[in-house]
Protein backbone atom coordinates (compact mmCIF):
# COMPACT_ATOMS: atom_id res chain seq x y z
CA UNK A 1 0.00 0.00 0.00
CA UNK A 2 2.82 2.47 1.11
CA UNK A 3 6.15 2.94 -0.69
CA UNK A 4 9.43 3.51 0.99
CA UNK A 5 12.72 2.67 -0.87
CA UNK A 6 16.55 4.47 -0.75
CA UNK A 7 18.02 4.17 -3.41
CA UNK A 8 20.64 5.68 -5.71
CA UNK A 9 18.60 6.55 -8.32
CA UNK A 10 17.68 10.09 -9.68
CA UNK A 11 14.60 11.31 -7.54
CA UNK A 12 11.33 11.22 -10.32
CA UNK A 13 8.13 12.94 -8.09
CA UNK A 14 5.47 12.04 -9.91
CA UNK A 15 6.21 8.20 -9.31
CA UNK A 16 5.52 9.35 -5.42
CA UNK A 17 2.74 11.85 -6.68
CA UNK A 18 0.71 8.84 -8.52
CA UNK A 19 1.72 6.42 -5.79
CA UNK A 20 -0.61 8.19 -3.38
CA UNK A 21 -3.20 9.11 -5.97
CA UNK A 22 -6.46 7.10 -6.20
CA UNK A 23 -10.36 8.04 -5.93
CA UNK A 24 -10.66 9.00 -2.57
CA UNK A 25 -7.79 11.60 -2.49
CA UNK A 26 -8.54 15.47 -2.35
CA UNK A 27 -5.13 16.60 -1.54
CA UNK A 28 -1.83 15.58 -1.89
CA UNK A 29 1.16 17.42 -0.67
CA UNK A 30 4.88 16.75 -1.68
CA UNK A 31 7.94 17.51 0.26
CA UNK A 32 11.67 17.69 -1.77
CA UNK A 33 14.65 18.02 -0.04
CA UNK A 34 17.15 19.94 -2.25
CA UNK A 35 20.78 20.36 -1.95
CA UNK A 36 21.38 23.59 -1.21
CA UNK A 37 24.52 25.64 -2.11
CA UNK A 38 25.30 28.01 0.34
CA UNK A 39 24.73 27.19 3.88
CA UNK A 40 25.60 29.86 6.61
CA UNK A 41 27.61 31.31 3.47
CA UNK A 42 29.95 28.11 2.98
CA UNK A 43 29.80 27.02 -0.43
CA UNK A 44 28.96 23.40 -0.83
CA UNK A 45 29.79 21.77 -3.73
CA UNK A 46 28.67 18.66 -3.57
CA UNK A 47 27.17 16.11 -0.91
CA UNK A 48 27.79 12.34 -0.54
CA UNK A 49 24.39 10.22 1.59
CA UNK A 50 25.26 7.33 2.95
CA UNK A 51 22.66 4.97 4.75
CA UNK A 52 22.25 1.65 6.56
CA UNK A 53 19.72 0.42 4.03
CA UNK A 54 17.53 -2.00 5.20
CA UNK A 55 16.76 -0.35 8.85
CA UNK A 56 16.30 2.95 7.24
CA UNK A 57 13.66 1.31 4.80
CA UNK A 58 12.37 -0.30 7.51
CA UNK A 59 12.56 2.77 9.59
CA UNK A 60 10.82 4.80 7.15
CA UNK A 61 7.64 2.08 6.81
CA UNK A 62 7.34 2.94 10.58
CA UNK A 63 7.06 6.29 9.92
CA UNK A 64 4.39 5.85 7.58
CA UNK A 65 2.26 3.54 9.54
CA UNK A 66 2.40 5.97 12.47
CA UNK A 67 0.93 8.50 10.00
CA UNK A 68 -1.90 6.03 9.19
CA UNK A 69 -2.47 5.68 12.87
CA UNK A 70 -1.99 9.16 13.51
CA UNK A 71 -4.18 10.41 10.19
CA UNK A 72 -6.52 7.70 9.04
CA UNK A 73 -7.13 7.81 5.27
CA UNK A 74 -3.74 9.11 4.23
CA UNK A 75 -1.22 7.45 1.96
CA UNK A 76 2.43 7.88 2.08
CA UNK A 77 5.41 7.53 -0.34
CA UNK A 78 9.04 8.54 1.24
CA UNK A 79 11.84 8.00 -1.11
CA UNK A 80 15.55 9.02 0.45
CA UNK A 81 18.63 9.06 -2.11
CA UNK A 82 22.03 7.62 -1.67
CA UNK A 83 25.41 8.49 -3.00
CA UNK A 84 26.98 11.56 -4.46
CA UNK A 85 24.33 14.55 -5.10
CA UNK A 86 24.88 17.64 -6.87
CA UNK A 87 23.34 20.96 -6.14
CA UNK A 88 19.55 21.40 -6.57
CA UNK A 89 19.72 17.58 -7.03
CA UNK A 90 16.75 15.98 -4.89
CA UNK A 91 18.18 14.15 -1.54
CA UNK A 92 14.46 13.42 -0.38
CA UNK A 93 10.69 13.29 -1.56
CA UNK A 94 7.85 12.72 0.96
CA UNK A 95 4.35 12.30 -0.75
CA UNK A 96 1.15 12.25 1.12
CA UNK A 97 -2.10 12.18 -0.11
CA UNK A 98 -5.40 12.79 1.89
CA UNK A 99 -9.06 13.07 1.17
CA UNK A 100 -8.95 16.64 2.71
CA UNK A 101 -5.87 19.34 2.66
CA UNK A 102 -4.80 20.07 5.71
CA UNK A 103 -4.03 16.30 6.82
CA UNK A 104 -1.84 16.25 4.35
CA UNK A 105 0.22 19.18 5.10
CA UNK A 106 0.83 18.58 9.16
CA UNK A 107 1.74 14.52 8.06
CA UNK A 108 3.99 15.50 5.33
CA UNK A 109 5.44 17.69 7.91
CA UNK A 110 5.88 15.11 10.54
CA UNK A 111 7.48 12.51 8.37
CA UNK A 112 10.24 14.67 7.67
CA UNK A 113 10.55 15.57 11.00
CA UNK A 114 10.94 12.22 12.01
CA UNK A 115 13.26 11.16 9.36
CA UNK A 116 15.78 13.70 10.52
CA UNK A 117 15.48 12.17 14.08
CA UNK A 118 15.24 8.77 13.09
CA UNK A 119 16.59 7.73 10.34
CA UNK A 120 19.98 5.85 9.53
CA UNK A 121 21.29 8.46 6.84
CA UNK A 122 24.46 10.41 6.70
CA UNK A 123 25.01 13.33 4.80
CA UNK A 124 28.71 14.62 4.02
CA UNK A 125 29.05 17.76 2.66
CA UNK A 126 31.93 18.49 0.25
CA UNK A 127 33.70 22.18 0.29
CA UNK A 128 36.36 23.86 -1.60
CA UNK A 129 38.75 23.69 1.37
CA UNK A 130 37.61 20.44 3.33
CA UNK A 131 34.44 17.94 3.98
CA UNK A 132 32.61 16.90 6.71
CA UNK A 133 29.57 14.58 8.22
CA UNK A 134 26.76 16.43 9.03
CA UNK A 135 25.62 15.07 12.45
CA UNK A 136 22.14 16.26 12.90
CA UNK A 137 19.78 15.23 16.16
CA UNK A 138 20.65 12.39 17.90
CA UNK A 139 17.92 10.00 18.67
CA UNK A 140 17.90 8.50 22.40
CA UNK A 141 16.31 5.95 23.33
CA UNK A 142 14.42 5.80 26.95
CA UNK B 1 29.66 -14.44 15.97
CA UNK B 2 28.26 -11.31 15.24
CA UNK B 3 27.97 -8.74 12.32
CA UNK B 4 29.03 -4.99 12.66
CA UNK B 5 28.14 -2.29 10.71
CA UNK B 6 30.07 1.09 10.86
CA UNK B 7 29.29 4.31 9.20
CA UNK B 8 29.93 7.71 8.11
CA UNK B 9 32.74 9.32 10.72
CA UNK B 10 32.93 6.21 12.25
CA UNK B 11 33.49 4.37 9.15
CA UNK B 12 36.52 6.71 8.97
CA UNK B 13 37.84 5.90 11.91
CA UNK B 14 37.37 1.86 11.91
CA UNK B 15 38.55 2.26 8.36
CA UNK B 16 35.82 -0.32 7.45
CA UNK B 17 32.58 -0.62 6.31
CA UNK B 18 31.51 -3.40 8.18
CA UNK B 19 33.45 -6.68 9.86
CA UNK B 20 32.49 -10.10 11.83
CA UNK B 21 33.90 -11.06 15.04
CA UNK B 22 33.55 -13.75 17.36
CA UNK B 23 31.08 -13.28 20.06
CA UNK B 24 29.92 -15.97 22.95
CA UNK B 25 27.75 -13.45 24.99
CA UNK B 26 27.29 -10.05 26.39
CA UNK B 27 25.36 -6.37 26.36
CA UNK B 28 26.21 -3.29 24.16
CA UNK B 29 28.37 -1.82 26.90
CA UNK B 30 30.75 -4.79 26.47
CA UNK B 31 30.91 -4.47 22.67
CA UNK B 32 31.56 -0.81 23.23
CA UNK B 33 34.28 -1.51 25.52
CA UNK B 34 35.86 -3.99 22.97
CA UNK B 35 35.20 -1.49 20.83
CA UNK B 36 36.87 1.47 22.05
CA UNK B 37 40.07 -0.91 22.78
CA UNK B 38 40.12 -2.47 19.33
CA UNK B 39 40.08 1.18 17.45
CA UNK B 40 40.88 4.06 19.93
CA UNK B 41 38.96 6.94 20.04
CA UNK B 42 35.83 5.64 19.15
CA UNK B 43 33.82 6.32 22.67
CA UNK B 44 34.85 10.13 21.86
CA UNK B 45 32.57 9.85 18.89
CA UNK B 46 28.39 10.18 19.22
CA UNK B 47 26.20 7.30 18.21
CA UNK B 48 23.26 5.05 18.90
CA UNK B 49 23.53 1.24 18.79
CA UNK B 50 20.91 -0.66 16.63
CA UNK B 51 20.87 -4.65 16.95
CA UNK B 52 19.10 -6.17 13.95
CA UNK B 53 18.09 -2.93 13.29
CA UNK B 54 16.08 -1.47 15.58
CA UNK B 55 17.69 1.07 18.39
CA UNK B 56 18.80 -0.30 21.72
CA UNK B 57 20.77 0.86 25.26
CA UNK B 58 22.97 -0.29 26.35
CA UNK B 59 21.88 -2.77 28.73
CA UNK B 60 20.86 -4.64 25.72
CA UNK B 61 22.10 -8.69 25.54
CA UNK B 62 23.59 -9.34 22.13
CA UNK B 63 23.82 -12.82 21.09
CA UNK B 64 25.85 -14.77 18.27
CA UNK B 65 23.99 -14.16 14.97
CA UNK B 66 23.06 -10.36 15.49
CA UNK B 67 23.72 -7.90 13.91
CA UNK B 68 24.96 -4.55 15.33
CA UNK B 69 25.23 -1.14 13.56
CA UNK B 70 27.09 1.97 15.25
CA UNK B 71 24.71 5.44 14.38
CA UNK B 72 26.25 8.30 14.44
CA UNK B 73 24.06 11.45 14.45
CA UNK B 74 21.97 10.60 11.70
CA UNK B 75 21.30 13.66 9.09
CA UNK B 76 19.04 12.92 6.44
CA UNK B 77 16.74 14.54 4.84
CA UNK C 1 10.80 35.34 -11.30
CA UNK C 2 7.41 33.92 -10.46
CA UNK C 3 4.75 31.95 -12.84
CA UNK C 4 1.03 32.29 -12.22
CA UNK C 5 -1.53 30.37 -14.77
CA UNK C 6 -4.78 29.83 -15.42
CA UNK C 7 -5.29 27.05 -18.20
CA UNK C 8 -7.14 24.07 -19.73
CA UNK C 9 -4.10 22.31 -20.49
CA UNK C 10 -3.14 19.27 -18.18
CA UNK C 11 -1.13 20.32 -15.48
CA UNK C 12 2.23 18.84 -15.33
CA UNK C 13 4.09 19.38 -11.35
CA UNK C 14 8.04 18.78 -12.74
CA UNK C 15 7.16 22.12 -14.37
CA UNK C 16 6.40 23.67 -11.15
CA UNK C 17 9.07 21.94 -9.44
CA UNK C 18 11.58 23.05 -11.97
CA UNK C 19 10.47 26.46 -11.99
CA UNK C 20 10.87 27.45 -8.53
CA UNK C 21 14.20 25.20 -8.13
CA UNK C 22 17.47 27.01 -7.77
CA UNK C 23 21.32 27.24 -5.83
CA UNK C 24 19.56 28.57 -3.21
CA UNK C 25 16.22 26.03 -2.81
CA UNK C 26 17.22 23.73 0.43
CA UNK C 27 13.19 22.80 0.19
CA UNK C 28 10.27 22.73 -2.20
CA UNK C 29 6.82 21.95 -0.80
CA UNK C 30 4.10 20.82 -3.84
CA UNK C 31 0.45 21.35 -2.89
CA UNK C 32 -2.02 18.75 -5.56
CA UNK C 33 -5.73 19.86 -5.62
CA UNK C 34 -6.82 16.34 -6.91
CA UNK C 35 -10.78 15.76 -8.02
CA UNK C 36 -11.93 13.76 -5.36
CA UNK C 37 -14.62 10.92 -6.30
CA UNK C 38 -16.89 10.39 -3.36
CA UNK C 39 -18.02 13.94 -0.95
CA UNK C 40 -19.76 13.69 2.17
CA UNK C 41 -21.52 10.23 0.35
CA UNK C 42 -22.28 11.65 -3.05
CA UNK C 43 -20.50 10.43 -5.96
CA UNK C 44 -18.72 13.19 -8.43
CA UNK C 45 -19.17 12.51 -12.05
CA UNK C 46 -16.52 15.03 -12.85
CA UNK C 47 -15.84 18.45 -12.35
CA UNK C 48 -16.15 21.49 -14.28
CA UNK C 49 -14.49 24.74 -13.67
CA UNK C 50 -14.28 27.88 -14.71
CA UNK C 51 -12.36 31.16 -14.17
CA UNK C 52 -12.20 34.91 -14.77
CA UNK C 53 -8.84 34.30 -16.03
CA UNK C 54 -7.57 37.48 -16.24
CA UNK C 55 -8.75 38.53 -12.86
CA UNK C 56 -7.43 35.27 -11.52
CA UNK C 57 -3.88 35.36 -12.65
CA UNK C 58 -3.62 38.63 -11.41
CA UNK C 59 -4.82 38.01 -8.51
CA UNK C 60 -2.42 35.11 -8.42
CA UNK C 61 0.49 37.29 -8.67
CA UNK C 62 -0.60 39.39 -5.89
CA UNK C 63 -0.98 35.98 -3.63
CA UNK C 64 2.49 35.27 -5.10
CA UNK C 65 3.85 38.96 -4.13
CA UNK C 66 2.28 38.82 -0.69
CA UNK C 67 4.04 35.53 0.23
CA UNK C 68 7.20 36.72 -1.18
CA UNK C 69 6.79 39.69 1.15
CA UNK C 70 5.40 37.75 4.37
CA UNK C 71 8.70 35.11 3.41
CA UNK C 72 11.71 36.90 1.83
CA UNK C 73 13.52 34.34 -0.42
CA UNK C 74 10.49 31.99 -1.38
CA UNK C 75 9.92 31.80 -5.03
CA UNK C 76 6.55 30.39 -6.19
CA UNK C 77 4.44 28.50 -8.83
CA UNK C 78 0.73 28.52 -9.29
CA UNK C 79 -1.72 26.89 -11.42
CA UNK C 80 -4.88 25.85 -11.65
CA UNK C 81 -6.61 24.18 -14.43
CA UNK C 82 -10.19 25.05 -16.13
CA UNK C 83 -12.59 23.17 -17.72
CA UNK C 84 -13.43 19.79 -17.42
CA UNK C 85 -11.67 17.28 -14.89
CA UNK C 86 -11.79 13.75 -14.51
CA UNK C 87 -11.82 12.13 -11.16
CA UNK C 88 -8.01 11.65 -9.66
CA UNK C 89 -7.00 14.98 -12.15
CA UNK C 90 -5.41 17.80 -10.67
CA UNK C 91 -6.79 21.28 -10.23
CA UNK C 92 -4.67 23.23 -8.68
CA UNK C 93 -0.77 23.02 -7.96
CA UNK C 94 1.24 25.41 -5.74
CA UNK C 95 5.12 24.94 -5.59
CA UNK C 96 6.99 26.96 -3.16
CA UNK C 97 10.04 26.98 -2.72
CA UNK C 98 12.62 27.98 0.24
CA UNK C 99 16.29 27.78 1.70
CA UNK C 100 14.58 26.09 4.63
CA UNK C 101 11.85 23.77 5.12
CA UNK C 102 9.31 25.01 7.50
CA UNK C 103 8.74 28.04 5.52
CA UNK C 104 7.97 26.32 2.40
CA UNK C 105 5.11 24.48 4.30
CA UNK C 106 3.52 27.38 5.66
CA UNK C 107 3.97 29.27 2.42
CA UNK C 108 1.90 26.78 0.78
CA UNK C 109 -0.52 26.29 3.10
CA UNK C 110 -1.30 30.43 3.24
CA UNK C 111 -1.69 30.22 -0.55
CA UNK C 112 -4.13 27.25 -0.88
CA UNK C 113 -6.23 29.39 1.83
CA UNK C 114 -6.00 32.48 0.22
CA UNK C 115 -6.93 30.97 -3.71
CA UNK C 116 -9.89 29.40 -1.72
CA UNK C 117 -11.08 32.79 -0.46
CA UNK C 118 -10.03 34.82 -3.30
CA UNK C 119 -9.50 34.12 -6.41
CA UNK C 120 -12.42 34.28 -9.29
CA UNK C 121 -12.62 30.56 -10.05
CA UNK C 122 -15.70 28.48 -9.62
CA UNK C 123 -16.45 24.54 -9.50
CA UNK C 124 -19.37 22.53 -11.04
CA UNK C 125 -20.11 19.30 -9.14
CA UNK C 126 -21.24 17.25 -12.03
CA UNK C 127 -23.10 13.73 -10.50
CA UNK C 128 -25.31 11.41 -12.26
CA UNK C 129 -28.88 12.82 -11.06
CA UNK C 130 -27.65 16.47 -11.09
CA UNK C 131 -25.00 19.01 -10.63
CA UNK C 132 -24.26 22.30 -8.52
CA UNK C 133 -22.08 25.10 -8.70
CA UNK C 134 -19.74 24.88 -5.50
CA UNK C 135 -19.83 28.24 -2.73
CA UNK C 136 -17.29 28.49 -0.89
CA UNK C 137 -15.92 31.45 0.88
CA UNK C 138 -17.36 34.54 -0.28
CA UNK C 139 -14.60 37.69 0.08
CA UNK C 140 -15.82 40.50 1.62
CA UNK C 141 -13.99 43.90 0.88
CA UNK C 142 -14.54 46.28 4.15
CA UNK D 1 -20.58 51.85 -22.78
CA UNK D 2 -19.12 49.45 -20.21
CA UNK D 3 -18.47 45.72 -20.36
CA UNK D 4 -20.10 43.30 -17.98
CA UNK D 5 -18.64 39.71 -16.84
CA UNK D 6 -21.19 36.73 -15.61
CA UNK D 7 -19.91 33.45 -13.90
CA UNK D 8 -21.03 30.54 -12.86
CA UNK D 9 -24.63 30.48 -11.45
CA UNK D 10 -25.00 33.95 -12.43
CA UNK D 11 -24.22 33.43 -15.81
CA UNK D 12 -26.52 30.43 -15.80
CA UNK D 13 -29.52 32.99 -15.06
CA UNK D 14 -28.65 35.71 -16.98
CA UNK D 15 -27.81 33.20 -19.80
CA UNK D 16 -24.73 34.88 -21.38
CA UNK D 17 -21.29 35.07 -20.05
CA UNK D 18 -20.74 38.87 -20.91
CA UNK D 19 -22.25 41.81 -22.48
CA UNK D 20 -21.86 45.19 -23.38
CA UNK D 21 -24.19 48.11 -21.95
CA UNK D 22 -24.68 51.57 -22.31
CA UNK D 23 -23.68 53.62 -19.30
CA UNK D 24 -23.45 57.42 -18.64
CA UNK D 25 -22.00 57.43 -15.06
CA UNK D 26 -23.53 55.83 -11.64
CA UNK D 27 -22.44 53.63 -8.02
CA UNK D 28 -22.26 49.79 -8.19
CA UNK D 29 -24.98 50.17 -6.59
CA UNK D 30 -26.68 51.63 -9.67
CA UNK D 31 -25.45 48.71 -11.83
CA UNK D 32 -26.86 46.11 -9.27
CA UNK D 33 -30.64 47.94 -10.01
CA UNK D 34 -30.30 47.58 -13.63
CA UNK D 35 -28.98 43.98 -13.42
CA UNK D 36 -31.90 42.93 -11.04
CA UNK D 37 -34.51 45.01 -13.32
CA UNK D 38 -32.65 43.03 -16.50
CA UNK D 39 -32.79 39.57 -15.02
CA UNK D 40 -35.24 39.07 -12.08
CA UNK D 41 -33.60 36.94 -9.08
CA UNK D 42 -30.43 38.69 -9.79
CA UNK D 43 -30.38 39.95 -6.20
CA UNK D 44 -31.48 36.70 -4.78
CA UNK D 45 -27.79 35.35 -5.56
CA UNK D 46 -24.55 36.44 -3.59
CA UNK D 47 -21.57 37.76 -5.17
CA UNK D 48 -18.94 40.62 -5.06
CA UNK D 49 -18.14 42.91 -8.00
CA UNK D 50 -15.06 43.42 -9.83
CA UNK D 51 -14.21 46.60 -11.78
CA UNK D 52 -11.74 46.28 -13.51
CA UNK D 53 -10.19 43.38 -11.85
CA UNK D 54 -10.77 44.24 -8.51
CA UNK D 55 -13.09 43.85 -5.73
CA UNK D 56 -14.72 46.93 -5.00
CA UNK D 57 -17.84 47.97 -2.59
CA UNK D 58 -21.30 49.32 -3.70
CA UNK D 59 -20.30 52.95 -3.64
CA UNK D 60 -17.59 52.50 -6.01
CA UNK D 61 -18.19 54.47 -8.93
CA UNK D 62 -17.98 53.16 -12.53
CA UNK D 63 -17.18 54.88 -15.61
CA UNK D 64 -17.74 54.19 -18.84
CA UNK D 65 -15.31 52.52 -20.65
CA UNK D 66 -14.89 50.18 -17.45
CA UNK D 67 -14.77 46.17 -17.18
CA UNK D 68 -17.36 45.00 -14.00
CA UNK D 69 -17.43 41.33 -13.21
CA UNK D 70 -19.65 39.86 -10.73
CA UNK D 71 -18.22 37.27 -8.66
CA UNK D 72 -20.33 34.53 -6.84
CA UNK D 73 -18.76 32.95 -3.99
CA UNK D 74 -15.09 31.54 -5.30
CA UNK D 75 -14.47 27.67 -4.91
CA UNK D 76 -11.22 27.03 -6.76
CA UNK D 77 -8.46 24.93 -5.67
Amino acid sequence: MNLFEVTPEVLCPNRYLQYVTHAEVGAVTLFSGIVREWTNGKRTLFLEYEAYVPMAEKMLTEIGADIQRKWPGTRIAIAHRIGKLQISETAVIIAVSSPHRQIAYEANEFAIEQIKKLVPIWKKEIWEDGEKWVGGQTYKPL
Amino acid sequence: MIHLYYFAQIKELTQKKEETILWADGTVAELVKWADETYPGFTDYSWQVAVNEEYVLETEQINPGDTVAFIPPVSGG
